[in-house]
């Protein structure tokens, strides 16, 4: 096996180079979801900021971008929380403990602690979303001292849509954070005794000081345009959103043009952009 | 025509493949024969079960079903039923099997005049159905290799795919991307016309290649643009009547099927 | 002894396309003994009406994958012949090559692929990449060089491209005609080889004779495939015109194809017919491996259809090395890489005739004078065998009556073998009828 | 400036040809088009041509290459990235082309170290020629690429029976060590000058104005939906536009699985922004599922988006897109000149 550090490459100190990740853990958390605790060689740390993603590659299957999901001021392992939807994500629900995947990366701009250290924190997350949310969920909930309030709303399809579980009720429970939920519909055959109501629905009866919050918000695309006209609605300004945005991405680098939303790209300007930045983009669709 | 939910095979063992024939010229099945030493490579990674072209053992247990042809009796359809019970993945071999190819080129054609041309007096005791079908119209098809042959290069890689437990992917580019690859001089500016700009391409331009244009044999990409082309061909001298004969050649179900998503009959 | 035997009816494996034989034997009386065929109707001859000329052999040559090739030459043949366009001399060559090449392909794919294992007592081609691996790569050489030849000069094997009525849209590069030349010459032994192959085996072939008429293409100068005129044992030379009279088929009660008969109940077409009719023209390489074998015209048992298309084989060698140091010699005339030969399109009916691996094949289209098909006919190899087959079956079986319904089966399937129908091809039949296990 | 006889250049390449581990490629007939293609001697270069099927770009980013293999023994994975560094000696290349390369080097090289390509660039030779005949479809002088001072490591000027060299780089110089050359005359310097100049009269198709306002003409005519979709209802979303463009690098990566399942490769291939599937993610959402949206993604690409983060207008004039549309909407010269006269009208 290789050497770990991320800076040395064997082969022209090529970007392409993954390096080996070990998957050590899998959590399954809903029929389509499972979490996987990835562990680099030696045990260093990825060194992320959180929101940044990487490209994991599947031996034999392909390649595709995931958002880190655990929070840098975890050591060690990091955590990818991974929706099955097609060809790289099935595969990667197939593997096991103790299967090898490449890594590349951490790519992409993460969410600016500098710009939001000190304010109130609201995140807002629909679906898969959490994942890379999570990460500065946990970032902030390991270093409340150095942010303000945090609120954490959360909206699914159905109740068996919701990821990490056991973690939602520690954040219910936790009075560190302030966590609601919701969930579209409840299927006859699921129990919840909790909202219902698409994720927007949420925001109106929150009561928060637009002066001093950041909103921080991922989720499917339809959910932006609604979330922000919510925000706005209750008086936060454009400058204090960011989005984590998802487009087609092959080489996670600048260079392969799906990721392209009029002039930015995702790999390189996002995934996380600051609000007013994709806000008159046709392409980003916000 | 991928979709998620499409089934896989990835257990680790080498999963067991059957290849059947229905109405089609075989060319297929003999793309795989002439896949020459690389087919005994191939029967290291799956085991074949029934390959009725090559071998006398036929299997009922299997979890890949290729199936060359297109339907063309009631027969047909409930031998394509079983096949599908036993099978977890069915792949479509070839135009005909994915989209009725060249057999749908008398679809057309008043089929009492098509029996008639063919056998004359003896027309009375045809009993094969009116037109040509493919068989995701019978049954429900998992991934389609097209190709009037297949590629044998797309073949092995669909196989390669299944094998890894990942979805053969089938480009939804047209020929022209490839036939760009290769530097080919383009057929309209040598005079010709070509159904490249709107046909799944795959093949490198094989046609193109070797001097000639592209028939069309892929089939249309997922969204061709067929009123903007059909254009094209008329600034290039074709006549409507012409245009259509080339439309014909391989695509006339697809085009039927496009019609009919469209609010028309078969 | 009394004895009942039901051979019910599976498809014949191995072969191209679908038929089965179906026999019964009740205590020792052969009540049924049939082939059918069971091939769904393509109808191509509709499909082409309305077709321009410049796409008739497109169309054809989907009719069947393994002689893609010859259909692809007989249907420009006919093409050529309604429109009065010459070929020339180059073209004619390379056009030969092409067919060579595939006739190679589908003599080895027959005799390695599907006759080999009933020789070594295997049930398919792919055990013996264990049991006998080179004897294997022999056959698998021998088979891509069949096909690289077609493709070198068609530009694919299957379906090819670069024929079109009149002559070749792109030329083969002289450099891979060199490479092809080398890679024939040097495939003398492979030939040996597969003859040795076949030879240790080949008393294991039934020894069963039934004289019929032979049918084949002659040709004055050279071992008919590409050009020729008919030729029957029975009566001689008969023009290609006539070829409607040669191939008169018929309906008969008990089966499902049309059958085709001349001068007598049923003909025989392919390698043996070929063989029995031209055998002096032979080169010397395939007279030896004739020789070798005892092969000496005419021969009576069609099992031996196998050795005639060994025979063949070197033959095929032999005379593609002969085209393609003849086609080097003179040098390529150079031409466009995209040629399209100029054809004004005609009114008018031409016939296209050569010999294909499995027999003589026909194509006969008529033109309106917008170069338009208004009607066609293909007469296929494998349709002409059908009555062949048959009326060997009705001979055969009742001297193997007293064996066991397995040997029967296998006896019989080894006959259809030999014959290497190609019953995908076949254009003409009639109504589809099961029985047995269908897959 | 240098100059050098006309049998001494071929002399040159000749001796390239056979003594040079490279290989030498350089422009061809090939039937009714140019190509650039493997030489097997000077005669077969044919430096007076138009312009060629695609640009050298395909030497230094082919239409296919592989990033990376995989292997599995036992259990374990190698994974290795690959970077073929396989360079060229590519002679006759226009001063367009030559100002695509440098476009590209800048992307790929010195931003965003693309190993691949930096490696079959830096082991390339580029022997530029000045342009001695302009196709239908070009618009290089208006795009400031007709003539370029820098991208090449020699440039060649035809002079008749001899040819003016100018040297761009020390491989360049060096490549000339061991051939005849002698310093040019004042008049023939001239002349180069005078050659220069007079190409811009060969041109038949003109930007209206000059490049550097694209940026913000595109800019104010992105919403001019009209326009697009008018424009657009002719596309046939066929890709040539982007797969035959020189400054075009967009790819997408595949993977080739080797049959005995144990091992493969990844590969990029050129893609286009034009074809359908381009920004399609999991699931079927497409990010420019209309054809306009495609179409007017290109044009702001060459004009506008590539400027604000390279600072280079990325369409040097070539006018391959042009040539090579079968629909006839492929034109930048064309689309540019048209929106600048709706925003003026
Ligand atoms: C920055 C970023 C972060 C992401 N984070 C997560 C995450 O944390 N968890 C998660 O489950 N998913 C995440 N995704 C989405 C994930 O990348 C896609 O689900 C995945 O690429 C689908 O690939 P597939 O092969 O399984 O799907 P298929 O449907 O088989 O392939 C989809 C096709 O689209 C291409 N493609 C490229 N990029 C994408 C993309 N982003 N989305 C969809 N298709 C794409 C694929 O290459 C392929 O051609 C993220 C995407 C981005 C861009
Ligand atoms: S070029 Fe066209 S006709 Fe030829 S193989 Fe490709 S898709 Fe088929
Ligand atoms: S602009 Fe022309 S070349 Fe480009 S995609 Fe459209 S039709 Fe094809
Ligand atoms: S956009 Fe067209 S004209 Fe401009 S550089 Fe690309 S191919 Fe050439």
């Amino acid at each position: 096996m290789r050497s770990a550090a991320r800076t040395h490459f064997e082969h022209g100190e090529s970007e392409y180079q993954p390096i080996e990740g070990q998957i050590v853990w899998i959590d399954r958390h809903t029929d389509d979801d499972k979490l996987f605790v990835i562990d680099l060689p030696d045990g260093v740390s990825l060194d992320h900021d959180p929101g940044q993603f990487v490209q994991l590659f599947v031996p034999g299957v392909g390649e595709a971008p995931f958002s880190i999901a655990s929070s840098p001021t975890k050591e060690g392992p990091f955590e990818l929380c991974i929706r099955a939807v097609g060809n790289v994500t099935n595969a990667i629900h197939d593997l096991e403990a103790g299967d090898v995947v490449g890594i590349r990366g951490p790519y992409g701009q993460g969410f600016d602690i500098d710009a939001i250290a000190g304010q109130d924190l609201l995140f807002i997350a629909g679906g898969i979303g959490l994942a890379p949310l999570r990460s500065v969920i946990n970032y902030a909930l390991d270093r409340p001292a150095e942010f303000g309030d945090l609120t954490t709303l959360y909206g699914c399809t159905e109740p068996a849509e919701q990821l990490f579980p056991g973690e939602l009720d520690e954040w219910a429970d936790s009075d560190v954070m302030d966590y609601r939920e919701t969930v579209d519909e409840v299927p006859d055959s699921q129990e919840w005794d909790g909202d219902t109501g698409v994720i927007t629905s949420l925001i109106p009866p929150l009561e928060f000081d637009p002066e001093t919050t950041v909103a921080l918000v991922c989720g499917p695309p339809v959910m932006y345009r609604f979330v922000i006209k919510a925000l706005r609605e209750k008086g936060l300004a454009d400058d204090r959103i960011y989005l984590s945005l998802e487009r087609n991405m092959h080489c996670g680098r600048g260079l392969c043009g799906h990721c392209q939303l009029n002039e930015l790209y995702v790999c390189l300007d996002g995934p996380v952009f600051h609000y007013p930045t994709v806000r008159d983009k046709e392409e980003a669709e916000v | 025509m991928s979709d998620a939910s499409a089934p896989s095979v990835s257990d680790g063992r080498r999963p067991r493949v059957a290849f059947f024939d229905f109405t089609g010229c075989e060319g297929d099945q003999l793309q795989v024969i002439n896949l020459e030493d690389r087919l005994l490579d191939l029967v290291e990674v799956v085991e074949v079960v029934s390959f009725r072209e090559a071998m006398t053992e036929h299997g009922d247990d299997y979890e890949i079903a290729f199936v060359e042809g297109g339907v063309a009796t009631a027969h047909d359809e409930r031998r394509l039923t079983r096949i599908r019970e036993n099978a977890d993945i069915v792949v479509a071999l070839g135009s005909c099997a994915a989209f009725a190819g060249i057999n749908a080129l008398r679809n057309d054609q008043e089929f009492e005049t098509v029996k008639e041309r063919v056998y004359g007096e003896d027309s009375d005791s045809i009993t094969s159905y009116p037109i040509a079908r493919p068989i995701d119209d019978v049954i429900e098809v998992d991934y389609e290799i097209p190709g009037c042959p297949i590629d044998r290069e797309e073949f092995v890689g669909a196989v390669t795919a299944l094998v890894n437990g990942a979805e053969p992917s089938i480009p939804n580019y047209p020929v022209c991307v490839e036939c760009k690859f290769e530097e080919n001089t383009c057929a309209f500016e040598r005079g010709e016309t070509c159904l490249g700009p709107i046909t799944r391409g795959g093949c490198s331009a094989t046609c193109v290649s070797a001097g000639t244009h592209c028939w069309g044999c892929r089939g249309m990409v997922d969204d061709p643009n067929e009123g903007a082309y059909t254009d094209v061909l008329e600034d290039h001298g074709l006549t409507t009547e012409e245009i259509i004969e080339e439309y014909q050649l391989y695509w006339n179900w697809q085009r039927d099927s496009r019609a009919v998503a469209d609010g028309g009959n078969r | 002894m009394s004895h009942t035997v039901d051979v019910e009816g599976d498809l014949v494996t191995r072969v191209e396309g679908h038929g089965s034989i179906v026999v019964n034997v009740a205590e020792g009386d052969v009540e049924t003994c049939e082939w059918h065929v069971v091939e769904s109707p393509r109808y191509f001859e509709s499909m082409l009406v309305g077709r321009s000329f410049r796409e008739a052999h497109h169309v054809t040559s989907r009719i069947c994958a393994i002689c893609s090739v010859s259909h692809t030459i007989a249907s420009l043949q006919a093409t050529e012949a309604a429109m009065g366009v010459a070929v020339s001399e180059q073209d004619r060559r390379l056009r030969k090559l092409a067919l060579y090449g595939e006739t190679l392909q589908s003599h080895v794919l027959h005799l390695g692929y599907l006759a080999l294992p009933d020789l070594v007592g295997e049930k398919s081609v792919l055990p013996l990449a264990d049991t006998h691996p080179d004897e294997l790569e022999t056959v698998i050489d021998l088979h891509r060089l069949g096909n690289e030849l077609t493709e070198v000069v068609t530009g694919r094997s299957v379906h090819a491209q670069r024929l079109l009525a009149g002559g070749f849209s792109q030329l083969p590069e002289e450099s891979k005609l060199e490479e092809l030349l080398d890679r024939l010459l040097n495939s003398w032994d492979a030939v040996a080889e597969l003859a040795d192959l076949l030879a240790v085996l080949a008393d294991e072939l039934p020894d069963f004779e039934r004289e019929t008429e032979y049918i084949s293409l002659t040709h004055p100068e050279e071992y008919a495939f590409a050009e020729g005129s008919i030729y029957s044992s029975d009566v001689g030379e008969i023009p290609v015109s006539d070829y409607r009279d040669v191939a008169n088929e018929y309906v008969v009660d008990h089966s499902t194809a049309k059958f085709a008969r001349h001068e007598r109940d049923s003909y025989m077409v392919g390698a043996l017919a070929r063989f029995n009719n031209n055998a002096e023209q032979l080169a010397p390489r395939a007279t030896e491996i004739a020789d070798r074998f005892g092969l000496a015209a005419p021969v009576h048992n069609p099992y031996l259809n196998n050795v005639a298309q060994l025979v063949e084989v070197a033959h095929l060698l032999a005379e593609s090395v002969r085209l393609i140091e003849a086609l080097l010699a003179d040098g390529l005339a150079p031409q466009s890489d995209y040629r399209v030969p100029e054809i004004d399109p005609t009114a008018g009916s031409g016939i296209g005739a050569i010999e294909v691996p499995r027999g003589v094949l026909f194509h006969e289209y008529d033109y309106d004078e917008a170069g338009k098909v208004t009607a066609a006919n293909c007469v296929i190899p494998t349709n002409q065998n059908h009555g062949n087959i048959q009326r060997d079956m009705e001979t055969l079986v009742p001297t193997i009556v007293d064996r066991d319904a397995e040997e029967i089966e296998h006896t019989l399937e080894m006959l259809v073998r030999a014959y290497d129908p190609c019953i995908s091809c076949s254009t003409h039949y009639l109504d589809v009828e099961f029985v047995g296990e269908e897959r | 400036m240098k100059v050098i006889d006309r049998s001494d250049l071929d002399a040159l390449i000749e001796e390239l040809i056979a003594s040079d581990p490279r290989d030498v490629v350089g422009v061809q007939e090939d039937g009714e088009q140019y190509v650039f293609d493997h030489l097997e001697s000077a005669d077969e270069l044919t430096l007076d041509y138009d312009l060629t099927a695609l640009s050298p770009k395909k030497y230094v980013m082919p239409q296919r290459e592989t990033l990376l293999t995989y292997d599995r023994t036992d259990d374990e994975y190698e994974m290795r990235a690959e970077a073929d560094p396989t360079g060229h000696i590519v002679v006759g290349v226009h001063p367009y082309d030559l100002a695509a390369i440098e476009h590209l080097d800048k992307i790929f090289i010195d931003t965003l170290q693309d190993e691949p390509y930096r490696r079959k660039r830096e082991n390339s030779v580029l022997i530029g020629v000045t342009m001695q005949d302009v196709a239908d479809n070009c618009f290089a002088a208006s795009m400031g690429t007709a003539t370029v001072d820098s991208g090449y490591d020699l440039m060649v000027t035809d002079l008749g029976d001899t040819f003016a060299v100018d040297i761009g780089t020390f491989e360049g110089d060096r490549l000339l060590e061991s051939t005849k050359t002698r310093n040019a005359t004042a008049e023939e310097i001239e002349r180069v000058a005078e050659i220069e100049a007079d190409l811009k009269d060969g041109f038949d198709r003109e930007l209206a104005f000059p490049p550097a306002e694209l940026p913000t003409l595109l800019e104010a005519s992105y919403d001019d939906m009209d326009f697009w979709e008018d424009y657009a209802e002719q596309c046939l979303s066929c890709g040539t536009c982007n797969v035959v463009c020189p400054t075009c690098f967009c790819f997408s990566v595949d993977m080739v699985r080797d049959l005995d399942g144990d091992s493969g490769r990844q590969e990029r291939r050129w893609d286009g922004c034009l074809l359908e599937d381009f920004a399609t993610v999991a699931q079927g959402e497409n990010f420019r599922e209309e054809v306009a949206q495609r179409h007017r993604h290109r044009f702001m690409r060459k004009g506008w988006y590539i400027y604000e983060r390279y600072g280079d207008v990325a369409c040097v004039g070539c006018g391959r897109c042009t040539r090579h549309c079968v629909a006839d909407v492929a034109d930048p010269c064309e689309v540019y000149n048209e929106l600048r006269e709706a925003q003026h009208a």
